[in-house]
């Protein structure tokens, strides 16, 4: 291109370019606010684990699946005493849920892992129901659909 | 502004009698020094607003809409969350330099509004070279900015400050000359003339008054930005490259004062343009603007102007990729420079041969 | 260690027919054969990964030569491993490292019949070359593919395996001064490094 | 963000005597590589009036290096003299947790490998070890499989599209293909229960079945990519300013790409016609027809190689993985998603060697099995550990802003170079 061809070509793409952005800013945005627009939801969300102490008849079977070892559970069958995620060391890869003959381990819909106060260490403990970010939020209604396209 | 407090200040005999002479006059300039560093630092925090809010929209997002209503305190909040920011300076930072830059920069930026007409009168220092002035003037920037890249010591900064100091220089020269094609058909210098002879209807205004000042409109919106290192020349600070450029080490309200001032220069550039080509208070309509009221009104036309090239400047940064560095200089020199010079000869000879107004 | 076993026999099946020889492969044994003799050691022709085991002073040779043969045209050195063999019992001798140059050719398609019988998806050349495993050392093929450089320095890194006849090996994931090589299967975890201290995984 | 003292540093220069940039107090950062030979040392030393090399470090913390890769630089003013990659910052040893772990174990581990394709790493890891293993893969999972790895190379081209606007200097076009993005994460976050890391492709099949809700949702995805397409490159393609700066520009021929190993985009935009998915078919790659975007040389701006053909590359292999995905969609036959696979899984004695296209380039992994259910050696050929070595011979000559270019149009993920 020569030196006119240069120019011209440069200030033609650059227009071009300008319509578009023109035409987004007359388009309505996409994100949300975030806090009080709530985020979207997977029904299989693999967030924080739900635990029902007493359907557990503690055969360690989802210990045994955890690549990284970090459910502690003792206590006899159905009177578990202690159930305890180390969520320094979780994946959240959800091994654990499949092998339980009893299904009384699942992976919840609480993703935000952030908490207001230094709590000392990353165990949850589900029996006593110690231990940081504890909430009583159950898997959400598999009825929790997809974006809609804006 | 300054005579109108001076002839204020004469009236009042007691005033008159006690005090030194001078003082009137200093208290004129003063007033008008601190009305103009308010008003424009105010106005640079919502430029930095509508920054974020175009740029918002133009990328499919919101932008800031929290702070105050529609987010029009963001600047504030901004402010002050810099002022609590911990003031970090290098350990082998060259200290003293390194304190003074961003003052350095701050003053060639709000210096230059000192010619600058905000409307009819309303100048807070009427020269007859205004326009020189405040070319010169705002040059002062480079100093500061080379200033603040050798102080901090790093490597970064080494080079946002060596690209800068190239991207300015050669581009003040496009800038002025390209100017030069008005003040040649205006045969002044002094922008109140300037905007003056643009008072009839919009087709009196310089940018349609001749090819040369067509042309050369879009040289100096072009050498603009490039002055003032924004959109496809923001070279000096690229994040992508030299992490922040010449204030990758600055933090708290250093860096807020580096901030301001970029913002205050787009805002002074935002107003020249709209003062030299586009009628400054004029609104395309030959009505007397000199009278108390039409002299606001033509305050809000102006700010109006300028707030249309802010957009478009904003616009054009959220749309264009970077330039590099070479290919910079060859734009100056190979496309700008020329052509702004061959716009001032045409400008000259329609002068010569129309006998010019 | 050649790959006897196929899947349907482990599961009881009827043994599958002898699987055909990878067409790639035993161009590239038939070739060096002729112009290197001596120099494959060892050659497992068929099954799902087919390999030429070469001595371990001629592979620049070999390579060379099969990077620069027209219809072989190896001209891409895609990995370079090592496999740790520890001798079982300590009578064995030090036991050894294999290192595994794995071959490929941009030029040459893969031939779709063998592919299908064989789950060998295409036109591979594999080189291996046993080295003892208290000096391993073996000639460095930076020479044919400058490629080479980071694989080769990623297999002393992890495995301690010398390369000679290049520029000088450094680590290259873990920092300069860590101790042993970690994936040596006798490697035990150090205590702490430079004050971090190391928990191993419980061993299972 | 910014470059802390310390590391400004050159990494083992002691300090400069006077005439130099002062570098008091002496200290000299961990022992690493020898950047100044004794020699320059020397040379530096003994004059005054000289114009010296900055080293500058690239360091693991800056803006455009995609991760935690540092690059030590040698500049002479902007050009670059010299160059030396550091990697393994973010190493994790993912191979010897992989010879302590059962196979179906360690598929979480394969996910970080090359995070922003995640499916694509779990296919070719499940491939691999179905092969050494004999397991069946139902015919429905196979295209299952197929679906939801061009699904995630749609958006780990889109991720590469945007983030290559910011090296370049254009950052609307990144938010615009992060929209995109957003749509196809909560697609699969929809099936997998993750955003990022979906451990969704199991030994045997695929953990979830596709719902005819997520299929019209899929549908009115690829509709939505195709519809922006055209955006992204009026922004950044055709742009002049982006032609400027990325055509001829680290240009990695066909003969330098084929040496140092480069695969994948770069060096399809070097002009070699080849992608594993059609050459060498691996899953059911074979029954769909799709066209292998070339850099051949031709009516495009630039030379085949440069960084505009790599990022063009990545463009139009969008395209073709919608046209797949639309395919396999059609086809999507009954059945389960779920193979048969033994509970403890021991795969006879053997070794296998697959390669897969990852969005990256070829991804190969070669397992060694000794009949445990664990493998003896578990080896991951990561793409992107052998396409940016190539910038250590590129990259010499350029200037600061083409290496960030050339670096960010190779598209590396650090993840997958450290493993």
């Amino acid at each position: 291109m020569g030196y006119l061809g240069r120019i011209w070509h440069g200030v033609a793409t650059t227009a071009v370019g300008m319509k578009l952005t023109w035409r987004h800013f007359f388009t309505k945005p996409t994100t949300i606010q975030y806090p009080e627009e709530g985020a979207y939801f997977s029904p299989y969300e693999r967030g924080l684990h739900e635990f029902e102490p007493d359907k557990c008849i503690s055969c360690q079977l989802c210990a045994k699946a955890c690549p990284v070892d970090c459910i502690e559970i003792v206590g006899p069958k159905l009177a578990v005493t202690k159930y305890e995620i180390d969520y320094a060391k979780c994946l959240f890869c959800g091994l654990c849920v499949d092998p339980c003959p009893v299904d009384c381990i699942h992976m919840g819909q609480q993703y935000d892992l952030t908490s207001f106060e230094r709590v000392e260490g990353t165990k949850i403990d589900f029996v006593k129901g110690e231990g940081p970010w504890r909430t009583a939020r159950t898997s959400a209604a598999p009825g929790a659909g997809l974006q809609r396209e804006v | 502004m300054k005579d109108y407090i001076d002839g204020l200040w004469s009236k009042h005999a007691f005033l008159q009698d006690n005090l030194p002479v001078g003082l009137g006059y200093t208290t004129g300039i003063l007033l008008a020094c601190t009305a103009v560093l308010l008003l424009v630092s105010l106005f640079a925090g919502e430029i930095v607003w509508m920054e974020r809010r175009i740029a918002g929209r133009i990328q499919a997002r919101i932008g800031p809409n929290r702070v105050g209503p529609q987010g029009l305190l963001q600047f504030l909040a901004d402010g002050l969350k810099l002022m609590a920011k911990e003031d970090i300076i290098p350990s082998g930072a060259d200290r003293m330099v390194f304190l003074i830059a961003p003052y350095i920069v701050f003053a060639g930026a709000f210096a230059a509004f000192a010619a600058m007409p905000f409307g009819y009168g309303l100048v807070p220092a009427d020269m007859n070279f205004g326009l020189f002035f405040m070319l010169s003037i705002s040059s002062i920037e480079v100093v500061g900015v080379i200033m603040a890249g050798w102080a901090s010591n790093s490597k970064w900064s080494i080079l946002g400050t060596m690209r800068e100091v190239a991207q300015m220089i050669s581009y003040e020269m496009p800038l002025a000359i390209s100017s030069l094609t008005v003040v040649v058909l205006a045969g002044t210098l002094n922008l109140t003339d300037i905007v003056q002879q643009q008072s009839g209807w919009i087709w009196s205004w310089w940018v349609f008054r001749s090819p040369a000042t067509f042309v050369g409109f879009f040289i100096f919106f072009t050498a603009a930005l490039a002055a003032l290192k924004r959109a496809p020349f923001d070279l000096p600070e690229a994040e992508s490259e030299l992490v922040a450029g010449f204030h990758t080490e600055y933090t708290g309200f250093r860096f807020a004062i580096f901030f301001l001032a970029e913002y205050a220069g787009m805002f002074f550039f935002a107003l020249l343009t709209s003062v030299l080509f586009f009628g400054g208070w004029h609104i395309g309509v030959p009505i007397d603007l000199s009278t108390g009221f039409g002299r606001a009104l033509g305050f809000l036309v102006l700010f109006g102007k300028s707030a249309a090239f802010l957009s478009i400047m904003i616009w054009i940064r959220w749309s264009l990729p970077r330039y590099r560095v070479d290919k910079v200089m060859y734009l100056c020199y190979k496309v700008l420079l020329p052509w702004s010079v061959v716009a001032v000869v045409v400008a000259a000879l329609q002068v010569l041969i129309t006998g010019g107004r | 260690m050649t790959d006897a076993t196929n899947p349907s026999a482990a599961r009881g099946l009827p043994a599958d027919p002898a699987p055909p020889a990878d067409p790639v492969t035993a161009l590239a044994a038939r070739k060096l054969a002729e112009r290197f003799p001596g120099a494959v050691v060892e050659q497992a022709l068929s099954g799902r990964h087919p390999y030429l085991r070469i001595a371990g002073d001629r592979i620049v040779q070999v390579c060379t030569f099969l990077r620069d043969d027209p219809d072989l045209a190896m001209d891409c050195l895609h990995l370079v491993s090592g496999v740790d063999w520890p001798a079982k019992t300590p009578a064995e001798g030090p036991g050894s490292i294999d290192v595994v140059y794995h071959l490929v050719s941009y030029a040459t398609r893969p031939d779709p019949a063998y592919r299908k019988a064989a789950l060998k998806n295409d036109g591979f050349v594999v080189l291996k070359v046993r080295v003892p495993r208290d000096d391993p050392e073996v000639p460095s093929v930076m020479g044919v593919w400058v490629g080479a450089d980071w694989h080769e320095r990623e297999t002393y890194d992890l495995l301690g395996v010398r390369f000679t006849g290049r520029p000088p090996l450094r680590r290259i994931l873990l920092p300069e001064d860590w101790p042993g090589f970690p994936l040596r299967k006798d490697w035990d975890y150090p205590v702490e490094y430079h004050g971090i201290p190391i928990i191993p995984p419980e061993g299972r | 963000m910014s470059d802390a003292a310390p590391a400004a540093r050159p990494a083992v220069v002691p300090p400069v005597t006077p005439g130099g940039m002062a570098a008091p107090g002496g200290m000299v950062a961990p022992a690493t590589a020898p950047i100044l030979e004794a020699a320059d040392l020397e040379r530096l030393v003994g004059q005054s009036l000289r114009t010296e090399e900055l080293v500058i470090n690239m360091g693991p913390q800056h803006p455009s290096t995609h991760g935690v890769l540092r690059v030590v630089i040698k500049t002479d003013g902007e050009v670059v003299t010299a160059l030396q990659p550091h990697v393994g910052n973010l190493h994790r040893c993912a191979e010897k947790i992989g010879e302590s772990l059962p196979y179906y174990q360690w598929l979480p581990y394969v996910d970080r490998m090359d995070y922003l394709a995640a499916i694509n790493n779990e296919h070719g890891a499940c491939i691999a070890i179905e092969r050494l293993g004999g397991i069946e893969v139902p015919e429905r999972a196979e295209y299952v499989r197929v679906i939801l790895a061009e699904v995630q190379r749609i958006i780990s081209h889109l991720m590469a599209v945007g983030v290559y606007g910011l090296d370049v200097g254009a950052i609307t076009p990144f938010l615009h293909t992060f929209r995109e993005r957003e749509r196809g994460l909560d697609l699969l976050d929809h099936i997998a229960g993750g955003r990022l890391l979906y451990h969704v492709i199991r030994l045997g099949g695929v953990k979830r079945d596709l719902t005819p809700d997520w299929i019209d949702e899929c549908h009115a995805f690829l509709e939505q990519i195709e519809r922006r397409l055209p955006e992204y490159n009026a922004l950044m393609l055709d742009n002049h300013i982006f032609q400027e700066r990325t055509c001829r520009i680290g240009v990695i021929d066909r003969a330098t790409a084929i040496a140092w190993g480069v695969t994948g985009p770069a060096l399809r935009a070097a002009g070699v016609d080849w992608d594993c998915r059609r050459d060498a078919p691996y899953s059911i790659y074979d029954r769909f027809p799709f066209d292998v975007p070339v850099g051949v040389p031709g009516a495009l701006p630039g030379v085949p190689g440069d960084c505009w053909r790599r990022h063009w590359v990545r463009v139009r292999e969008i395209e073709q993985s919608v046209r797949i995905v639309r395919h396999a969609l059609r086809e999507l036959p009954p059945g389960s998603v779920q193979g048969k696979v033994p509970k403890t899984f021991k795969p006879p004695k053997g070794e296998v060697y697959l390669r897969v296209e990852n969005p990256r380039g070829e991804l190969a992994y070669y397992v060694v099995s000794e009949g445990a259910d664990r493998p003896w050696r578990m080896r991951v050929r990561g793409p992107s550990f052998s396409n940016i070595a190539v910038i250590t011979q590129v990259g010499v000559g350029t200037l600061i802003a083409d290496l960030v270019a050339l670096m960010g149009s190779l598209d590396i993920v650090l993840g997958e170079v450290d493993r």
